[in-house]
């Protein structure tokens, strides 16, 4: 298989985060950063869980070898693929990846969360979420508390 | 090799529902193209549950039909709040005081 | 690659990870919010059946609950206050911001280059410990799902890391957004719900449906997919639909904002709980086999789950009951707690406009 | 006998599949809101059933029968009363269907009548 | 000479036990405090379990000097399967200082919250500190990659939020919390990134296993790629020089309590696991980590170094001040690290601890005197020396001690920063140090003759000597500073081990 299409998953992935990040730093509204933080952190998850597909795999449920589901999975697969890479004669995919990115999901939420929840405030003090107009207010606030020599 | 046709036709369907919500031009019709989206993608969820030998996971498509309600619900109430909705300065003066 | 299954999966992969990138160039490109949350919302559901393409079953029920359904709502709540469209931004001052994406992204693209294969069995990622845990889980734990197995046991303290950073985010939202006295004395004024019976209808209908499912995905977590963080989410699902069609003032009344914060704190208690009483018996923290002292693991009953014949680790598996219960109360109390959080801002800020 | 459920379930299965790009198109090319919400909650539901039932044909198991039958009712109740919540807060929110003859092969916005427009208004 | 042994007394049980109970006990205080009836009592709550905290550091740190290494299995998996939490002298030198600090500000806070946060939020504010206690603790005694991205969002996440309640007083704490949030996050998830590739090349999480297996492979792009957006990420959250733009605003913004766990802490346990990652992990001698030490961790501290201690001089408010200072002597810790041989990483590891002592005492200096003033500008804190001596000595002694005046623990580490550079034969270093702590003069000599020799300004405030219950704390700290300046044994036992058992592992 070529390059490109055994890294495809990975060039996407990469234009995933850059998107989100170029979200996170070119907006000046604090909503749309944090949809990009969140882009951005859901597209590290699918890093992870790119690394851990095992083609010909399945999810990382024990079945039976000899059910039919099981027999169902393994028919299309080369018995020595199965033999050498199997576990008890079913091929899994890797399930550690699975259980970090379910811990990343939840902190994303929880940031997401605690983020909007900080821009709801600026809303209210500074009657504006847009950046520049938050930094125009806040110099003005520095300049009461300095007034210039 | 159907069941594979059908999952294809339901991508292609997606990408038709993914072009609406880009161009909009309301809200209403994003809306309704991701509640579509979200119709399809429990179907999809489905199919690919026997395109890959473990239908035991339409669980993850039951609770997708069910998000997606709440989520269209959500977002119908939010254009409720909206027409009622003052002008947002003024509120968020009145908040200021408090804290 | 061989065999028909798997190039179909391979196509659907490609199918859906292109879908991705146009939904996140749209993401980029539109600046009315509202669009933006929509599209992240259409983002998730696409990235979790893109998981499932990947094998990655528990991942795409939570991305289910979570991105489609649950940050969805949260940022709902968060624009009803911001305007509408984001500001238009100069050009001149996305140059920085997309130098930097495109410097990083090249450095991981090439460095790319370095990574395994797409679904190469032999990757050290998938050989060393990953493997391990497929081969050990069964004998170890007893549990089938191995992502469970090695979400609460063998890093049930990462888990257990995970509930608090929840139960943070709880403390967070509570602090920014939480209830003054004002609130609670403002009076009741929902909006009318007449036009919607067969809303009502269908809510009233599915709100026990939803709870129940939730159980089901609970007390079904170490059998197939799912478990304490999915139906956490799934319960507060259903609190929070009871909310939107019923009114907040409602569910409040039923769910009041401080029974909430102290089920978040409660479901933490419950999980370190069952660490410290793990230590208390003679093992390590979270070492549930360690969790009965030997008198009441002789207690259970052999065939408390039909086959009598296999060894049954009952530490582990009451082990991972209880802490999977103090992630449900955790989550789903946490998950309330920011409904209540964005939404009863809006009404407590719209009520204070109506006054003044 | 399984053989030819097999292929039966198949064959409804493409069918809600193509039901669903029908519907898609028609969401894509109609031209206004209360068209599109028609065409895609009656293909939504239509193709979820056809698909549905062929699942149900090709399912070997009774457990995975009862999910898909569940899917079904959930989304037989819910999409139906999304179809209804969405096109009641349009209405409220003040777009008016367009009535009349106008272009349906022609520019997808709408045709410059206030209407859609200040639906737009209030969404922004 | 301090023996560490005789400072704890527990039994067996409970000190093999420690390394989880220190991060645990102060888990569950959250719980409590959040839970609690009213402020007094999560007070109460907050203060006990962050005592009992800092004794089980103590009690681990007695261990880690005896056995050299402390490992303690959690869930009873070894490790790579299970999750481990691995403590030398190193790792117990950070708890000890965060268990320390925490405790002192948590006594501190009693009177703090009530002048800067409203009433019905301290049960809450209380919970979030001691989750941000816990989450340090556990960031500095994990032994896996993975855990440690765990807790470092649990001592950010909440925190974020907290920094942001100095909207009460201030709001441009807001932006300041929310800018802290998305830098923090974009830098927690570069280090998933980073994590992300190590774990793709060695198939491991745990530190020890993927060092043992990152010896063995060649370095290739991936695991380069991988180091870079570990140390980048953890850049972030450690303030080093380009990536610092979070701090000074959150520092200046957040409630005393908060500015004075962030100051000693936060920062500095990020740099102790990026030292954990450069010479622990990643194997040494590898001409990309010698690249990276010389050729960009070095000139960044030294810009930042330089650079940030001339914006501290020309700042006009004080806790922004104080706050461009931490940036400016993170430079002078990374400077130590960039040496890359034990002395210089023992000399860095003692001024980390310094750092913190100093800055906590002079953040805590100012929560006292805000109780009284509300002041923010350098002007209005003319004088107060005459109404609130002991609170203006206190914070005398930290700035001393910034400075690097003999007989404060600053002098100390400044020395040995300085002897560690020249044994080493990089004298530009030194001279960096030196022409750093020259400026350091100029600001803080700015701070002292506004506190001390100003008249105060007409119709200003008049400020107050704060009550016992703040005072206590805050000379606990500056003794510290002065104790450590006498006799520093026991921080130089723990740090001198922590660094000599990295360079000696792997040489």
């Amino acid at each position: 298989m070529s390059w490109i299409a055994s890294h495809f998953n990975y060039v996407v992935v990469v234009i995933l985060m850059m998107a989100g990040l170029f979200i996170v730093f070119s907006s000046g509204n604090l909503i749309k950063r944090m949809i990009g933080l969140a882009m951005f952190q859901t597209s590290t998850g699918l890093f992870y869980i790119t690394l851990s597909k095992v083609s010909g795999g399945t999810a990382a449920i024990t079945l039976k070898a000899d059910s039919e589901t099981g027999r169902a999975l393994a028919a299309p697969l080369d018995p020595a693929y199965v033999e050498q890479f199997g576990v008890d004669g079913v091929v899994y995919s890797n399930p550690l990846p699975h259980v970090l990115i379910l811990t990343a999901i939840v902190v994303g939420v929880a940031t997401l969360a605690v983020g909007l929840a900080i821009a709801v405030r600026i809303r209210e003090a500074y009657g504006t979420v847009e950046a520049d107009e938050i930094n125009a207010l806040s110099r003005v606030t520095a300049e009461q508390a300095e007034p210039s020599p | 090799m159907l069941v594979a046709a059908g999952v294809a036709g339901l991508v292609v369907a997606m990408s038709l529902m993914i072009v609406r919500a880009m161009i909009g031009p309301s809200h209403y019709d994003r809306i309704l193209a991701a509640n579509s989206f979200g119709t399809k993608t429990v179907l999809l969820i489905a199919l690919m549950g026997f395109l890959f030998g473990r239908p035991d996971f339409l669980d993850i498509a039951l609770v997708y039909a069910l998000i997606n309600f709440v989520t269209t619900i959500a977002l119908m109430k939010f254009f409720r709040y909206r027409t009622l909705a003052r002008p947002l300065g003024a509120m968020a003066r009145e908040a200021g005081k408090d804290g | 690659m061989s065999g028909p299954t798997i190039d179909a999966n391979f196509a659907l992969n490609i199918a859906l990870l292109l879908m991705l990138v146009a939904i996140a160039f749209a993401v980029v490109r539109t600046r009315s919010l509202l669009a933006a949350i929509l599209m992240m919302s259409v983002y998730s559901l696409a990235s979790a059946a893109w998981l499932m393409v990947a094998d990655a079953a528990d991942v795409a029920f939570t991305e289910a609950v979570v991105g489609a359904g649950a940050s969805t709502v949260i940022l709902l709540g968060a624009i009803l206050l911001a305007r509408g469209e984001a500001e238009r931004v100069n050009w001149k001052l996305m140059i920085a911001p997309g130098a930097l994406a495109v410097v990083v992204g090249a450095v991981l693209i090439y460095a790319a280059g370095g990574l395994p294969n797409y679904g190469d069995p032999a990757s050290p990622a998938n050989s060393h410990v990953g493997r391990a845990y497929l081969e050990q889980t069964y004998g170890d734990i007893g549990a089938p799902n191995v992502v469970t197995a090695v979400l609460a046991s063998y890093r049930g303290f990462d888990t257990l890391g995970e509930t608090v950073v929840i139960f943070a985010a709880c403390i967070g939202v509570a602090l920014m957004l939480g209830f003054g006295p004002r609130a609670t004395l403002a009076p009741p004024t929902e909006i009318p719900n007449d036009q919607h019976v067969v809303l009502r209808v269908v809510a009233k209908l599915l709100i026990p449906l939803i709870a129940l499912f939730a159980l089901y995905v609970q007390f079904h977590g170490d059998l197939g997919a799912g478990g304490g963080f999915q139906a956490g989410v799934i319960m507060a699902v259903a609190i929070i639909l009871h909310a939107l069609v019923f009114g907040l003032r409602a569910t409040m009344a039923a769910v009041p904002v401080r029974l909430a914060r102290t089920v978040a704190a409660l479901g933490v208690v419950v999980y370190a709980g069952v660490g410290v009483v793990c230590i208390i018996n003679g093992g390590g923290f979270l070492d549930y086999d360690y969790l009965f002292s030997p008198r009441i693991e002789a207690m259970i009953p052999a065939n408390l789950l039909g086959d009598p014949s296999h060894e049954h680790h009952w530490g582990q598996h009451f082990g991972i009951l209880f802490i999977e219960i103090g992630v449900l109360l955790t989550v789903s109390a946490t998950i309330v707690t920011m409904f209540y959080g964005f939404a009863g801002r809006t009404l407590e800020t719209i009520e204070a406009e109506r006054r003044g | 006998m399984a053989e030819a459920l097999h292929w039966i379930g198949g064959a409804l299965i493409l069918a809600g599949a193509l039901l669903s790009i029908l519907g898609a198109v028609g969401v894509l090319r109609f031209p206004d809101v209360y068209t599109r919400i028609h065409a895609a909650s009656l293909t939504d539901t239509g193709g979820a059933t056809l698909m549905l039932l062929g699942m149900g044909l090709i399912s070997p198991l009774g457990f995975v029968m009862l999910k898909l039958l569940l899917v079904w009712g959930f989304i037989m109740l819910t999409s139906p009363a999304a179809a209804n919540a969405l096109a009641n807060a349009a209405f409220g929110a003040g777009v008016r269907p367009r009535i009349g003859t106008f272009q349906i092969m022609g520019e997808d916005k709408p045709g410059g009548s206030g209407p859609e427009r200040s639906g737009e208004g209030t969404a922004s | 000479m301090i023996v560490l042994e005789t400072l704890y007394v527990a039994t067996p049980a409970l000190t093999a036990q420690a390394p989880i109970l220190a991060i645990v006990i102060p888990l569950l205080g959250a719980c409590a405090a959040a839970m609690a009836p009213s402020a007094r009592a999560a007070w109460m709550i907050s203060v006990a379990a962050a005592v009992f905290g800092a004794w089980m550091a103590l009690a681990v740190a007695g261990e880690a000097m005896r056995e050299g290494v402390l490992v303690y299995v959690l869930g009873g998996f070894d490790p790579p399967m299970g999750i481990a939490l691995r403590i030398d002298a190193m790792g117990a030198l950070m708890g000890l200082l965060i268990g320390s600090v925490g405790t002192l500000a948590a006594v501190f806070s009693g009177h703090s919250l009530v002048a800067e946060v409203r009433p019905e939020k301290h049960t809450l504010f209380q919970a979030g500190f001691l989750l941000c206690q816990a989450g340090l603790t556990g960031l500095v005694f994990t032994g896996d990659a993975f855990n440690a991205f765990v807790f470092l969002e649990v001592s950010s996440i909440g925190t974020y939020a907290l920094v942001a309640v100095g909207e009460r007083r201030d709001r441009r704490a807001l932006p300041a919390a929310f800018n802290y949030l998305i830098m923090g996050t974009v830098g927690a998830t570069f280090y998933v990134i980073g994590v992300g590739f190590l774990y793709a090349a060695t198939g491991t999480l745990n530190m020890v296993d993927m060092a043992a297996r990152l010896a063995t492979l060649d370095q290739s792009m991936a695991v380069q790629a991988g180091f870079a957006f570990i140390l980048a990420g953890l850049g972030v959250k450690a303030a080093m020089f380009p990536l610092h733009g979070w701090l000074p605003g959150a520092y200046a913004g957040g409630p005393s309590l908060i500015s004075v766990l962030l100051a000693a802490t936060a920062t500095k346990a990020a740099i102790y696991l990026m030292v954990r990652f450069m010479f622990e992990v990643f194997p040494q001698g590898a001409a990309f980590g010698e690249a990276f030490l010389t050729w960009v961790l070095a000139p960044l501290a030294a810009t930042g170094a330089i650079v940030c201690s001339l914006q501290a001089v020309f700042a006009r408010e004080l806790r922004r001040m104080i706050a461009f200072s931490s940036v400016a002597q993170v430079g002078f810790i990374f400077l130590g690290v960039s040496l890359a041989n034990a002395d210089g990483l023992s000399a860095s590891l003692f001024y980390m601890v310094a750092h913190g002592l100093m800055k906590a005492t002079m953040f805590m200096a100012l929560g006292a005197l805000a109780l009284s003033i509300g002041a923010r500008r350098l002007d209005d804190f003319a004088g107060v020396a005459r109404e609130a001596p002991w609170t203006a000595v206190a914070f005398a002694i930290g700035a001393a001690s910034l400075v690097g005046t003999p007989l404060t623990m600053g002098f100390l580490a400044k020395w040995g920063l300085i002897e560690a550079a020249i044994a080493s034969g990089k004298v530009w270093i030194a001279v960096v140090i030196a022409a750093g702590s020259v400026l350091t003069v100029i600001y803080v000599g700015r701070m002292i003759e506004a506190m001390f020799f100003r008249p105060p300004l007409p119709g200003a405030p008049r400020a107050k000597e704060a009550p016992i219950g703040v005072l206590a704390p805050l000379l606990v700290l500056a003794g510290l500073s002065i104790w450590f300046g006498f006799d520093a044994s026991l921080i130089e036992q723990l740090s001198q081990a922590g660094a000599a058992r990295l360079f000696e592992v792997r040489p």
